[in-house]
């Protein structure tokens, strides 16, 4: 494992301190429990708190910010935080509206915040982001994962709760903006946990892995390297499936493509990915009007990709359009 | 009851997670995400390391104080999962007693009925549940029949251990294997692994 | 070696047609020869060009746009550009007020450029950037490389250019930010030029390379790996002695720090390396006032890092806050 | 001079480079940036594939097309410099003629001054010059002493290969490698091979 670390127990909350610090003008960090809130408390909204596992930087603590979130719960490497961290969080943040919790379809963070919205002395609801395709054979949502498409659920959110909406509204755009959202992954190696010190799973120099969940959860197959058009088209094929299982017309939607890399992929790749899942949707008739190509959702220092697409309509469009000002994504601004 | 046993287990815990670093992590790296051991690990050096809180206190507060503690130290999906057992069990002795074997079983029934009720699987579907609901039923059923300590620790660890294989050649229908689908068979669940050794280590206490 | 690419010889243009494509609101892409320009032509300013090999992205492209480049050129992986490509660029963004070309300082980069402007029709100066402190054993620029600071020099440069200042004046700034930039850079593992299809230098499992240059050249010297904090201590030591040999005070100074990803290493790591970064320039007296995390001058897939330190003052300082909007760096607008 | 001389040059050139893939790679990611095989690779091939274009063109405004496709071509540090050479080389042919060895020696003097001229490095710099700059002094003396192409070439290829051996032990301050210092030594310059390479391939030609 070569990584820039000092130990291993530490490295969260140093890392946590760095971000802390570059990004003194918009959050603010407080240790034990673990929690980042905006630096100036919003008022008179919605409160928006997400959080999860650490590992997928800019997820979630890049997102805090005026148009997204009031607050970001970091967990260890991998692992949801606990309730402790969501209930501190949510006194830090209410603003007399309610709380609106995004969490990541994964057991572990759903039973968390689950147990924190129940201890909650506030008004609270809870979108539940699932938009990963890559798992087939399981009903709707158990085992579908949350992965890079949480980023759009979040600035959608963020910038309806930013306009005064309720806690209802948010809640259903949430929803929506979910449902209307397909993503699936490419591993091309492992990432390393650093307190595990070695790979998660193997991968051999000629395979790859299709369906990959952003934890290193193995996903559809495991199958053989190829031209980059060909992994391309397999996801996208993927993505349209998706959304014809769900009963959601793609064809003549206007969509927004993302194109995310997790952690080790040159942003060069990540290009040459959206060329081809741009051209591909194009041919079904999907017309791709906003775009996002980077490092969005990590794992850690994993070499792979994901694809995402989002079906707009004119209220997603016009709350992904929105100001945003956040570590990480920053646009009107 | 005594909180002295409860603190013996809690470091006989420590010892076998410590002890069996390998076999969580690879067992999570397969099917999961390889942070089990780490949690498991996290979780009981924390309640090791509670030892001068928790003697002060009776048995249900101990466990209380440990079901809150791990809910706010371990995280993941084992974090609340362990933490509601361990509080569902402590407000069961609290309310009925801990004088008895059938007593103490019956709470421990009751920890993994709240298991049950927090992750909403159940047997079968390749979780710790698969080692904790047969524990659980023959705990109480050998309890009722008034068999000795040393005889219910002994059959039990075998019935942790039968659980925990059993996982093996099931497809998971919860957490993070779920989607897996064939391709989970083969391995063992890490979370049955760590509550067999968990049972294990406490039985031979017995 | 494991990529995203369908054929090796096609890698650059169908990712710069991803990336032409995905940012089709701010750039233009021109094929053969291959440049970027613009979306909108700006008038009545010097026009600013850029341009180098590529596998650094988003350095330059990721750079066009209001507030910073008018136009890059990227050569083949690794490769500089040749003058008939900063000829046409020239010619599509020339506004009446002359070319300065910004170039990082390698030979086949300052002989390209140079070639291009003893044939441009336009008045044109060129800023030559050289932040790199890594190696020490040569005279001032002959061998000094032009890193991740040249992104602080096209942004300032490009904030005052569009104030409609002269080519003089442009010329100027960019060599002051430069002489008040230094950078040093750390590999933990090698990079992959895609036509070579293996690492382009071996680095055991133990051993990191300490002043590695962004095209995986040799640095000062081969190292066992160590603590973070201890290769950090040994950049900002680097940093502070190439201010002091060249005669600029850094106590009580305002600066920029700039913490560069390479390309795989995860934002996590870079934001622990700020962390003591951050906590060192501050025991010396600087004040970190400004701070940029992230990949923003890569070296393909190789996992490391640069620190960056550029001294502010209220000119610089000016520059760097003014409003930008490219697709790789975008504030107030 | 005879433009078909030119291009039979070029075909040779482009089968050694060719042939010394590896050699060429691996000398530039020692000490360079890898890149250098591909980039003379690029250069060969382009000008092989100007075949129909050159036949028709006198010799030097051959090599001066050749010169103008590798400006815009190879880049790097060896794409403006061969493309200076070709470009000299050219002019001082058209100026004064290639009807003689001699005239081609200056001619090929020239060249080497050009590139010179456009990377300010000198002999002892551990570049390309280090081969180009014995052979181009040599060529111009063989040349005036009237020997015979033959033995011209033979000469000229002895004295490439020293040349290209000499970089071995030389700390390079142009260039690249400028930064290495002492980590430079013990490794060729990768265009001191390929010159070498090059001058080897056209003298066996003659
Ligand atoms: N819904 C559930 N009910 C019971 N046990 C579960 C459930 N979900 C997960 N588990 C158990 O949790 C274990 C994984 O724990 P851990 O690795 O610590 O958390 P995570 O999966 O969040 O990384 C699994 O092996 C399984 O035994
Ligand atoms: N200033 C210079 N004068 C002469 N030759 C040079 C100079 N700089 C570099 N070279 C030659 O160019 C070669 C490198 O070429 P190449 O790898 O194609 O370009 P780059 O160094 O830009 O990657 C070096 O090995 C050296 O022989
Ligand atoms: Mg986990
Ligand atoms: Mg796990
Ligand atoms: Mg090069
Ligand atoms: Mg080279």
């Amino acid at each position: 494992m070569k990584k820039f670390i000092n130990k291993v127990d530490d490295i969260l909350v140093e890392s946590l301190s760095g971000f802390a610090t570059a990004h003194a003008d918009l959050v603010a960090l407080n240790l034990n429990p673990n929690f980042l809130t905006r630096k100036n408390k919003a008022h008179n909204k919605v409160a928006i708190i997400s959080g999860g596992g650490s590992g997928h930087e800019p997820l979630h603590a890049g997102y805090i910010g005026v148009g997204m979130l009031d607050a970001a719960c970091p967990g260890h490497v991998f692992t949801s935080p606990t309730p402790d961290q969501m209930l501190e969080a949510a006194t830090a943040v209410h603003a007399d509206k309610g709380i609106l919790l995004i969490v990541k379809n994964y057991a572990g963070d759903v039973m968390n915040f689950e147990m924190a919205a129940e201890m909650l002395p506030f008004e609270n609801a809870t979108v539940l982001t699932s938009d990963d395709c890559a798992v087939i054979n399981s009903t709707y949502t158990t085992g579908r994962r949350g992965v890079a498409g949480t980023v759009i659920v979040e600035k959608c959110v963020g910038s309806l709760a930013e306009t005064g909406a309720d806690l209802a509204a948010c809640k259903a755009l949430g929803d929506k903006v979910n449902t209307r959202t397909a993503s699936i992954g490419v591993a091309l190696t492992s990432c390393t946990v650093p307190a595990a010190g070695r790979p998660t799973f193997d991968l051999n120099e000629t395979d790859l892995e299709m369906g990959v969940g952003i934890h290193g959860e193995p996903g559809r197959r495991r199958e053989a390297l190829r031209e980059a058009d060909a992994i391309v088209a397999d996801c996208v094929e993927a993505i349209l499936a998706d959304f014809q299982t769900k009963n959601i017309a793609t064809s003549q939607t206007e969509a927004l493509l993302l194109v995310n890399g997790f952690g080790a992929t040159p942003l060069m790749e990540l290009y040459l990915l959206y060329n081809t899942a741009a051209q591909l949707f194009t041919q079904h008739g999907i017309q791709i009007v906003r775009s996002l190509v980077g490092n969005y959702t990590t794992a850690l220092d994993m070499a792979g990709a994901s694809i995402t697409l989002c079906l707009l309509d004119d209220e997603i469009k016009q709350h992904w359009d929105s100001p945003v000002h956040t570590p990480a994504l920053r646009w009107k601004m | 009851m005594k909180t002295d046993f409860i603190f013996d287990a809690a470091q006989a815990i420590q010892r076998t997670i410590l002890a069996n670093e390998h076999t969580l992590e690879s067992l999570d790296r397969e099917i999961g995400d390889g942070d089990h051991y780490i949690n498991m690990k996290r979780g009981a050096t924390t309640v090791v390391d509670m030892q001068a809180e928790l003697v002060t206190l009776s048995p249900e507060a101990a466990l209380n104080k440990i079901g809150l503690k791990l809910l706010s130290t371990i995280g993941g999906a084992s974090g609340p999962l362990l933490a509601s057992f361990f509080m569902c069990m402590s407000k069961t002795l609290k309310e009925h007693g801990d004088d008895s074997l059938p007593k103490i079983a019956a709470a421990f029934a009751a920890g993994v009925q709240a298991i049950i009720q927090r992750g909403k699987a159940n047997l079968g579907e390749k979780t710790m549940l698969d080692v904790l609901i047969p524990v659980a039923t023959q705990f109480e059923s050998l309890a009722a029949l008034g068999h000795d300590a040393k005889l219910i620790a002994s059959a039990l660890t075998k019935t942790a251990e039968t659980g925990m294989l059993s996982t093996q050649d099931l497809i998971a229908t919860k957490g993070r294997a779920a989607g897996l689908g064939e391709r989970a068979i083969g391995h063992i669940d890490p979370g049955a692994k760590s509550c067999q050794l968990m049972i294990e280590a406490v039985c031979q206490l017995v």
